[in-house]
């Protein structure tokens, strides 16, 4: 095999550092930042940015490498988009419930009446495997 | 492997989205709430997704490619099942 | 043919995603794609009760790339966002947008785009659908947030589905 | 040679495969049928046990018959040994294999009474449990072992669990938690052995075994000794053996009879490997571990024994039976003589029988008794022993009541329960004249009988026939309680369906004895062959695949 | 042939008589009969040869290879035991025939009988000394089966068990005994033992085998201290008694010591063992025998009192005393049989044995007692008697016996003391009982018996009589030929004649005599009652036995509480423990060290993975028990871990797999987490305090600790060593040639080694269908039967994005709306995705196995995002049938080789010329494949339906509560 | 590398251990899978000529057909069916603890608390 030329080296190298990058640093914003919902966001980057680049390094790559355009690896983005959200509205929707059971200040229920849920009482909650808020 | 950057880069990619799988874990250990570890187990399967890419290129080989799609397709599966536990309190109704 | 192909679009995807799997496979996997793409939507036709119609592919189109622009950009905006933690301007909130599209299809690619779009993401639709709810990690302006959404994303679904 | 041998020697190597895929295709068959079609499902489970049970004797026959060739392999996949998998029948295997099936007919004839219709699934968990003692008995490679030990154990798991019900369930959990750390355990040992000698076959690790180098030797019998753990937990062994009482006594009727099969496969896993890999032929680690063995027998032995001491239960009385006789089974193996071993093959069958029976009879006794609804109260394990009955009279041999010295007719039924009872104790105890007497006779004759006996075999005789005691006290104990008695209470109703398999276990038994010398003659040459394996490493590595076929 | 006959006939006609019906009391009596009495003249037809010093034999070849041929050996000792057996039985039987009721169930009476007297003759004629420890194994149990035949009533079972316990443990220290014997003399023919009793007594092992012999002869003989079995088992009815007691049972042990008598006899332990406890058995069962209130009672005593007498001759080590033991065996069975019969005489014909009631019977039955004082004054030594002839001798031999001084004087006394016991409990046997007025009160009316009955009693007294006075006559060629064997071949120079001049024997019978007498009018006569409570229970070892007993069971039961446990987490530890001492013992016997081989280069990612990894596992271990949603969370973090390990060491096949069951498991342990109760966490805090817990904790870390340093050990030791290739190579060498495929992982599941994966689908099927019976019996615990409280503490008017999909048409709406259109959507791709995976199995990465568990979880997540009832309203799911047809799917093409002559499994290539498509490749192992897939769909989805079904209970509940409420809040509103 | 391997293998089957040591059914279960990890690693661990990096046993025509150039497929494949018997397991463990839950309504292993000693300590 010949050697590969500068050029895609550098551009898959530097694809390829971005993208681990990126996730690092959103990893680091799952870690620092102060809230669940604010923590919400950063996944989101290494389901995009951070997962483009290295697909993208990973293309051009194999391209290279055995001749052929591996456009499959492209599958993975259309199905981390489709699943992404999937997670994510579940999510939220989870937060959402048990923040406004637990009387945090959070919007109310958007289709709700007036009436708001009962705070939680006690340490009745099922949920109580999950963890203690 | 006959580049000069990548050999370089690669690892070091691969140790970042390591330590960005610490990170996550760090997530899920200081909580404060169930949720939060759910959000942080699935950036953990999406960072080891990035993972398996890197190592295919890393190694040159695609067989490992397979198992990236399989994370994409499936990995929500089990932190959607943990989310609607938490928010109905059972997974199937 | 409706019969056979109850979900036309789906059957497409299946044969692309097939062709994309296996792209060097000669006849053989040109006849399995077409099994496949008739096949697996027949089979599961009972789970997808709901048909889909899309129109205006050009629209589809410029949505797509506006949504990877858009994303981009957010990305970039966010991990600046996260990376001078210090200058973080505007409190992170949610934010009400009144809808008018229904089509459940167009609701869900409108949840996937802000939900891919890091910055936002979906936190609640009513029942009615008429207000969606988001979660927006910098808001400088809910107006703005809100108009964007609605100019941007949901106008073009609407056309897309609903037309 | 006669015919009825001819015709199965022609079938041959693809008979061997027959107790494994019957019961297999036998369990999809059922699990197509709808659960309304019962007794369609009983019919064609009673059909393919009987089937089983007679391919089972025709296997027997066939190495009891030929002379060349005594080791049948079979190359599933048509693979040569020790790359593919492989089968092979033995006498040992064919003899297990006779009294899985015997039991198992016994079982399901006993279950079409009442039982099968206690849970769902009941015949196809059934015909499992057959599929995975059928191959772990015949299977010759390492690891395929594992898989229907695994598969025999769920099929056990579903099949305790069978009627459901708190007792079956807890007990359920232990054995379930135990097994599956026993399952870990052989995996250990098997990816240690693999690691060490390259290879699966079981044959083949005896061949490679004298190769390894010293400096692997260490790991090598690690990973053998983590294995034996694996069927030591099986066979029931002291101290890991807590969960088989309660598990086998919670466990419906026809079940618990074939649970007593279930220990016997760890006795069998180790009698099959440690003369293979152990032998003398092994070399440097020749007769390891068989003090250790015999120690956990001999420990194993008086658990049983003083577990039926104190048990008021027939049922537990039947669990602790189960471990007196694989630790009489361990004890002598651990001695490691060809013709001791020759006769604890021969002790092994009977006293499976005879177990076996008395999970069935226990049933029966405890529906006679109080219609199966709980235990009698002098059946609670805090009762106190001593109970009136034992107590000194105060009128010592006199009575003034002329007609209480008319004795009572017994109904046949109760009389057909009080003899199956007795010759089941006569079993158990070793008392004459059944098979357990002449097995345990075997044993210790052949363990005496060398020149210069240890002093092992001198323990294992007082310990015998100390164990052989205590099981006698528990078994006349709880035998007067229920047949003498209790007098007054009216005749058991006793179906012929739950009388034929008992009566038949017994009249095994008792064949065991009227045949014991061609028996005797059938099991010395197993163990003979047991001891010396080089036919069998032979026949197993020798064995050519069929000639290329279009692949 | 007849030898044989002797030993057949009884068990032949024992079941005949077994299946007669059971009032055929006539036709078994005379079947026992006859039997019995054709065994009596057969054997007695023998006796020419028998006396010309014959030993008649006969042998079975049975089982050659253990030494085990049944064989018939039938020398004068045995002979003359035949006779007693198989005559002393046909009077027994003819007795038995009138003093049985007419409601009794005779045949299984007389078939017991016939089957004792069977085993009874089994012993005495054995020609093997395995053989004789079988019958006298025999014996026991059918004697058990005797003294309980009236078991209706507690002494008789009581007796009964009595009687097996003692005399089967005797005969299991028979069977050790008799192994010794055959170790030391190398066979186990009994001609051969009695030949090498030099080498037996020289032998270390003869303490032990003489021990254990005169454990079964002293148990079966009822010395002390074992003979409180024997008036226990008086509970028998009386025919039985005067044949166990008499001529058979507990003669068999005094048999042994007999027989055996030329092996052990003539040592010091012998002597002092057999002749010590054979003195002390003498004075204690005639001592005993005089406080007796029970008729049968002063019979047994004597009994053992008697036997005590045998056993101090045959201890006496002397052949004079052992020829005078032989005869007093034959002279006890007489008289002793007699005497019981008489007994049951006269309680079967008064209804009572309590001889303080029973008085004057002489005058209702005068026969009876003229016969039953003559057998009386037998038992007592009187002069023209049997009973003189042998105590006489007896007396004699212990006078002459060489021993020290002490022994010399005591025996004598001792002997003329018992003497006078014998004669003081015999008076009182006659006397009390025929003499003085007709008592009154008796239950019934005493009168003579029927004619038959009383003709066995008749005809023993006169042998004792005829014995008794003329003995050389009578007796003497029968004791010379039944003396000889057992003294070794010559005899000892004895004489029977009734007078030998005025000697010391005769001194000390005479002063028995007047002792007894004076004993009896002195002592007995006035304070009866008194001493024989106070005897009876100062002596009554039955008492000991059971304390024994009860102590056995006790300790049995204390034992196995201490020696085993019922909870899980003791057990746990035993099989850690135990299992971590298995593997490491070996390693550290051959100081294993780790080897030396080179190591991959580290990586900086693999070992953070592993720290994640580790973390993740600590940290589950940490939560699991209060917060099990995190420990579900970090196990699935592990599991990552896990996977990406199998893919960076080559192996993307596991890593595949491992990635879909992780996601598989996790669902379902979420499943199952719905129905696990709440932790109360407040009470952590205050628990972890405990020092018990504590304590508890620390030593189950330090037992994980070492157990995962040594398992880390053994991985790093296995690792870091050169092995050779094993069979590998051939592996990677014959995939694709032969296996047809590249993927040799797959090949290897689907074809080398595709049994296995037959065998694991097979399990995955099972626990399916268990999982699914078990659940259909599932019953949920009262506290987690309602809605989740996420579901309950939602109003049922508010209006809320919440849906149950339960309740919706089409559950597309609300928060399930978005991910329900993308998971539908997402379906047909999963699907897609797992017919690539299984397609390219062969030679990529995938297989059947991965392709049936995604599509099995793109299914899954419908029934999420949808609910169970949507789902299956819209979709027929038969799961079981999914599983059928894939375990029929992978057995058909795994018999579809035989059908082409090949093994099963044996995979086949198939190749097409499609038209247009070209050459087209099928391996057999596809279809094998497609197999496996769909049953892992079948039990994947059986499995997960099964649980989540089970929350259809809970809305049915809830439903049931509201109703429920609703009444009452009803009546609250109105009140 | 096989340092960290070893250490692994170490750290899940002592956890594993630790959690099979616990009272409650969950702590089991979740133990128990923690071991089949563990041990699923160490059967990969016996691979012939170790653990190797990038050469997965999928045959390339390049590459000369030996361990040098392959992993060793035997133990992958064992690997592959002890994870689905692991798997079919835990999901019967799981079943079987949930009706034990429901019958004795408690969640410890032995289907009842420990009576409470002393000031109510519960093990």
């Amino acid at each position: 095999m010949s050697a590969m030329p500068l050029w895609l080296d550098l551009l898959v190298s530097l694809l390829v550092v971005a993208g681990a990058a990126i996730a690092l640093i959103a990893s680091m914003g799952l870690l620092t930042l102060p809230s669940f919902f604010t923590r919400t966001h950063p996944p989101a980057m290494i389901a995009t940015l951070a997962c483009w680049c290295i697909l993208h390094a990973a293309f051009a790559y194999f391209w290279w490498a055995t001749g052929s355009a591996p456009l499959r690896l492209y599958l993975i983005a259309f199905f981390v988009a489709i699943t992404v959200p999937i997670t994510s509205v579940f999510l939220l929707r989870a937060a959402l419930f048990r923040a406004r059971r637990a009387g945090a200040d959070v919007p109310p229920n958007l289709s709700g009446h007036a009436r708001a849920l009962p705070p939680q009482a006690g340490a009745s909650g099922q949920e109580q495997h999950a963890a203690r808020d | 492997m006959n580049a000069n950057i990548l050999p370089w880069a690669l690892p070091l990619a691969m140790g970042m989205l390591a330590l960005a799988m610490a990170l996550c874990l760090m997530r899920i250990l200081r909580r404060p709430t169930a949720q939060d570890r759910i959000l942080a187990l699935d950036a953990m399967y999406l960072n080891a997704m990035l993972l398996v890419l890197v190592l295919c290129i890393y190694w040159g080989s695609t067989v490992y490619f397979e198992a990236a799609l399989l994370i994409a397709v499936l990995g929500f599966a089990a932190s959607t099942a943990l989310a609607k536990f938490l928010l109905r309190g059972e997974v199937i109704e | 043919m409706k019969r056979l192909l109850p979900a036309p679009l789906v059957s497409v995807g299946l044969a692309l995603a097939w062709w994309l799997l296996n792209p060097d496979g000669g006849r053989g996997q040109l006849v399995l794609a077409l099994l496949l793409a008739i096949g697996l939507p027949l089979l599961l036709q009972g789970l997808r009760p709901q048909r889909v119609r899309v129109r205006h592919p050009l629209t589809v189109l410029r949505l797509c790339l506006r949504v990877m622009l858009d994303t981009t950009r957010s990305n970039i905006a966010v991990l600046r966002y996260l990376l001078q933690p210090s200058r973080r301007p505007h409190p992170a909130g949610f934010v009400h947008i009144p809808l008018q599209v229904r089509d459940p299809n167009a609701l869900a690619v409108l949840a996937m785009i802000v939900c891919i779009t890091p910055g936002t993401v979906w936190a609640e639709l009513s029942l009615d659908r008429s207000l969606l709810m988001l979660h927006v990690l910098e808001v400088a302006d809910a107006q703005a947030v809100a108009a964007h959404v609605q100019r941007c994303y949901e106008a073009p679904l609407m056309e897309i589905f609903e037309s | 040679m006669n015919p009825a041998l001819q015709a199965i020697a022609a079938l041959m190597p693809h008979l061997i495969l027959v107790p494994i895929a019957l019961p297999l295709f036998t369990a999809a068959l059922l699990l197509v049928l709808r659960e309304e079609r019962e007794r369609l499902k009983l019919a064609i489970n009673l059909g393919s046990t009987m089937l089983g049970f007679l391919v089972s004797v025709a296997l027997l026959a066939w190495t009891a018959g030929a002379e060349t060739q005594t080791v049948g392999v079979y190359l599933p996949g048509n693979w040569p040994a020790p790359f593919g998998i492989t089968l092979a029948l033995d006498r040992l295997a064919a003899l297990m294999l006779l009294t899985a099936n015997t039991v198992a007919l016994a079982s399901i004839l006993f279950a079409s009474a009442r039982w099968h219709r206690a849970g769902v699934l009941y015949h196809t968990l059934f015909q499992f449990q057959l599929m995975g003692l059928a191959g772990a008995f015949l299977t010759a490679d390492l690891f395929n072992l594992f898989v229907f030990f695994e598969i025999l154990l769920a099929a056990s798991y579903g099949l305790l669990l069978h009627g459901s019900g708190q007792a079956r369930v807890q007990s359920g959990l232990h054995y379930i938690a135990i097994n599956l750390a026993a399952s870990t355990l052989f995996l250990i040992g098997a990816a240690l052995l693999y690691g060490i000698t390259g290879t699966l076959n079981m044959a083949d690790i005896a061949r490679a075994m004298s190769d390894v180098p010293q400096a692997h030797r260490g790991l090598l019998n690690a990973g053998a000794a983590t294995l034996a753990m694996a069927f030591l937990i099986k066979a029931g062994v002291w101290p890991l053996n807590f969960w088989l009482v309660p598990a086998y006594a919670a466990a419906a009727a026809p079940v618990g009879a074939l649970f007593a099969v279930l220990t016997k496969v760890g006795v069998y896993a180790l009698l099959r490997l440690w003369p293979l890999w152990f032998g003398e032929a092994a070399g440097l680690s020749g007769q390891w571990g068989g003090a250790y063995l015999y120690g956990a027998g001999m420990a194993t032995m008086a658990f049983g024994a003083l577990g039926m001491l104190a048990s008021q239960r027939l049922n537990y009385l039947a669990g602790h039976a189960a471990i007196l006789s694989s630790g009489t089974l361990l004890a002598a193996m651990g001695l490691g003589q060809a013709d001791v071993t020759s006769g604890l093959i021969y002790y092994l069958p009977g006293s499976t029988l005879a177990g076996a029976s008395l999970f069935l009879l226990s049933d029966l006794i405890k529906r006679w008794r109080n219609d199966g609804a709980s235990i009698a109260p002098y059946e609670r394990d805090d009762t106190p022993f001593l109970t009136p009955e034992l107590l000194p009279s105060e009128t010592f041999n006199l009575d003034d009541e002329q007609q209480i010295l008319v004795g009572r007719v017994i109904q046949a039924a109760t009389a057909f329960l009080g003899l199956a009872f007795l010759l089941i104790t006569l079993v158990i105890t070793g008392l004459p004249p059944l098979s357990g007497f002449i097995g345990k006779f075997a044993m210790l004759t052949a363990a005496l009988g060398s020149a210069a006996a240890t002093p092992k075999a001198w323990w294992l005789l007082a310990l015998m026939l100390l164990t052989g005691f205590m099981a006698l006290l528990a078994m006349t104990r709880v035998g007067i309680r229920h047949f003498w008695a209790a007098h007054d209470r009216r005749a058991p109703q006793l179906r012929m369906l739950e009388g034929l398999p008992i009566a038949g276990l017994l009249a095994a038994c008792v064949a065991l004895v009227v045949q014991a010398a061609a028996v005797m003659h059938y099991t010395s040459q197993a163990a003979r062959a047991l001891h010396a394996p080089v036919q069998y490493i032979e026949e197993i590595l020798a064995t050519p695949p069929r000639e290329a076929p279009g692949r | 042939m007849s030898l044989w006959l002797l030993l057949v006939l009884p068990f032949a006609a024992s079941v005949l008589a077994a299946l007669l019906p059971a009032n055929a009391r006539n036709l078994e009596s005379t079947l026992a009969a006859v039997v019995a009495l054709w065994c009596t003249l057969q054997s007695a037809l023998l006796f020419p040869e028998i006396a010309a010093g014959q030993v008649l034999q006969a042998e079975l070849v049975w089982m050659p290879q253990l030494g085990l041929n049944p064989s018939v050996r039938l020398d004068g000792f045995a002979w003359m035991f035949c006779m007693l057996v198989f005559g002393i039985g046909t009077l027994v039987v003819l007795y038995a025939r009138y003093y049985m009721s007419p409601s009794d169930p005779v045949p299984r009476f007389f078939s017991f009988l016939l089957a004792f007297m069977g085993a009874m003759a089994g012993v005495v004629v054995s020609g093997n000394t395995i053989q004789l420890a079988f019958f006298w194994e025999l014996t026991s149990l059918f004697s058990f089966l005797l003294i309980g035949y009236w078991h209706h009533r507690r002494d008789a079972r009581r007796g009964a068990r009595m009687a097996l316990t003692v005399t089967a443990a005797g005969g299991l220290a028979l069977l050790g005994a008799m192994l010794m014997l055959g170790h030391i003399v190398g066979s186990y023919s009994l001609d051969a033992t009695l030949a090498a009793g030099e080498q037996v007594r020289t032998h270390a092992l003869y303490p032990a085998v003489l021990a254990l012999v005169l454990l079964a002869a002293f148990t079966k003989s009822a010395q002390f201290p074992f003979h409180f079995w024997l008036p226990n088992a008086m509970a028998a009815p009386t025919p039985v008694s005067s044949y166990l007691h008499s001529a058979t049972m507990v003669k068999a042990g005094v048999f042994l010591l007999a027989r055996l008598w030329p092996v052990l006899g003539g040592t010091e332990p012998w002597l002092w063992w057999v002749g010590g406890i054979g003195v002390a058995t003498l004075l204690l069962g005639g001592f005993i025998a005089m406080f007796q209130r029970d008729l049968k009672g002063v019979l047994a005593y004597s009994t053992i009192s008697h036997l005590g007498l045998i056993t101090l001759l045959l201890g006496l080590n002397s052949e004079l005393a052992t020829v005078a033991a032989v005869f007093h065996i034959m002279n006890h069975a007489t008289f002793k049989a007699s005497l019981f019969m008489a007994a049951g005489i006269v309680d079967h014909e008064s209804g009572t044995r309590d001889m303080q009631r029973l008085s004057g019977l002489r005058h209702a039955m005068p026969i009876t007692a003229t016969l039953a004082t003559v057998a009386s004054a037998a038992m007592a030594g009187v002069p023209l008697l049997n009973g003189f002839l042998s105590k006489e001798m007896f007396f004699s031999e212990t006078v002459f016996l060489d021993a020290s001084p002490l022994v010399a004087i005591s025996l004598p006394v001792a002997a003329t003391v018992a003497g006078m016991f014998s004669v003081a409990y015999s008076l009182r046997l006659t006397v009390s009982v025929f003499f003085g007025p007709l008592a009154s009160d008796l239950p019934r009316q005493p009168h003579e018996p029927r004619r038959w009955m009383r003709v066995p009693v008749e005809l023993l007294v006169a042998i004792c009589l005829l014995v008794g006075m003329f003995p050389q006559w009578a007796i003497g060629p029968i004791l010379a030929t039944a003396a000889q064997p057992v003294v070794g071949g010559h005899l000892p120079a004895y004489s029977l004649s009734l007078w030998h001049g005025p000697n010391a024997a005769l001194t000390m019978s005479a002063i028995a005599m007047a002792g007894g007498i004076f004993l009896y009018w002195g002592l007995l006569r006035s304070h009866t009652q008194r001493h024989t409570r106070l005897w009876q229970d100062r002596l009554d070892a039955s008492r000991v036995f059971h304390a024994l007993l009860t102590l056995a069971t006790h300790g049995a039961r204390s034992a196995r509480r201490m020696l085993s446990t019922r909870r899980l987490q003791w057990q746990m530890r035993w099989l850690v423990v135990t299992s971590f001492l298995a593997a490491a013992l070996p390693l550290w016997s051959a100081r294993t060290h780790w080897g030396e081989r080179a190591l991959l280069p580290p990586s900086f990612t693999l070992t953070v993975l592993w720290l994640v990894g580790g973390a993740c596992a600590i940290a589950a271990a940490w939560q699991a028990k209060f917060h099990r949603l995190a420990a579900l969370i970090l196990v699935g973090g592990t599991g990552l871990c896990v996977s990406l390990t199998f893919l960076w060491f080559s192996a993307p096949d596991l890593a595949l797999t491992q990635f879909a069951v992780e996601f598989v498991t996790t669902v379902l342990i979420l499943l199952g987490l719905r129905w696990l109760p709440r932790r109360d966490e407040t009470l952590r805090a205050a628990r972890a305090e405990q020092l018990r817990t504590r304590a508890r904790r620390v030593s189950d870390g330090f037992i994980a600790s070492i157990c995962g340093l040594g398992m880390a050990w053994l991985a790093y030791a296995l690792m870091s060593r050169d092995f050779t290739h094993g069979t590998a190579t051939y592996f990677l060498e014959q995939a694709l040639p032969q296996g047809g495929g590249s993927n040799v992982v797959n090949v290897m599941l689907v074809d080398f080694r595709g049994f296995d994966t037959f065998g694991e689908i097979v399990v995955l099927g099972i626990v399916a269908c268990t999982v699914y019976a078990l659940l259909r019996r599932f019953r949920p615990a009262r506290e987690t039967m309602d809605l989740p409280p996420q579901q309950r503490l939602l109003p049922a008017d508010l209006q809320t994005d919440l849906l149950n999909p339960r309740h919706a048409s089409d559950t597309a709406v609300g928060y399930l709306m978005v991910p329900a259109v993308l998971a539908r959507l997402l379906l047909p791709f999963s699907a897609l995705i797992a017919v690539h995976l299984f397609l390219r199995g062969h030679d990529q990465p995938g297989g059947g196995f991965v392709a049936g568990l995604v599509l099995s979880l793109g299914l899954i997540v419908q029934y999420l995002v949808s609910g169970a009832a949507w789902v299956e309203a819209h979709v027929r799911v038969l799961p079981e049938r999914w599983m059928a047809a894939g375990l029929l799917c992978a057995l058909f093409t795994g018999l579809g080789a035989l059908y082409f002559g090949y093994p099963f499994l044996t995979s086949h290539m198939l190749q097409l010329q499609l038209p247009w498509l070209g050459e087209l490749h099928l391996a057999s192992a596809l279809f094998f494949d497609i197999g496996v897939a769909l049953l892992v769909v079948g039990a994947t989805l059986l499995i997960l339906t099964a649980i989540a079904h089970q929350s259809v209970r809970s809305h049915r509940f809830h439903a049931h509560l509201l109703a429920e409420r609703q009444p009452a809040a009803a009546q609250g509103g109105q009140g | 590398m096989e340092v960290v391997l070893a250490l692994a293998i170490g750290v899940l089957a002592g956890c594993g251990v630790w959690l099979t040591l616990r009272p409650r059914t969950f702590q089991v279960i979740m133990g128990l899978t923690l071991l089949s990890y563990a041990v699923n690693l160490f059967i990969f661990a016996s691979a012939r000529l170790g653990l190797v990096v990038n050469k997965a046993p999928v045959l390339d025509p390049a590459k000369p057909l030996d361990l040098l150039h392959y992993a060793d497929p035997l133990p992958q494949a064992l690997v592959l069916t002890a994870i689905v018997i692991g798997f079919a397991m835990t999901a019967l463990f799981l079943v079987v603890l949930l009706a034990l839950r429901g019958m004795s309504g408690t969640d410890h292993v032995d289907g009842a608390e420990p009576e409470r000693r002393r000031g109510g300590t519960r093990r």
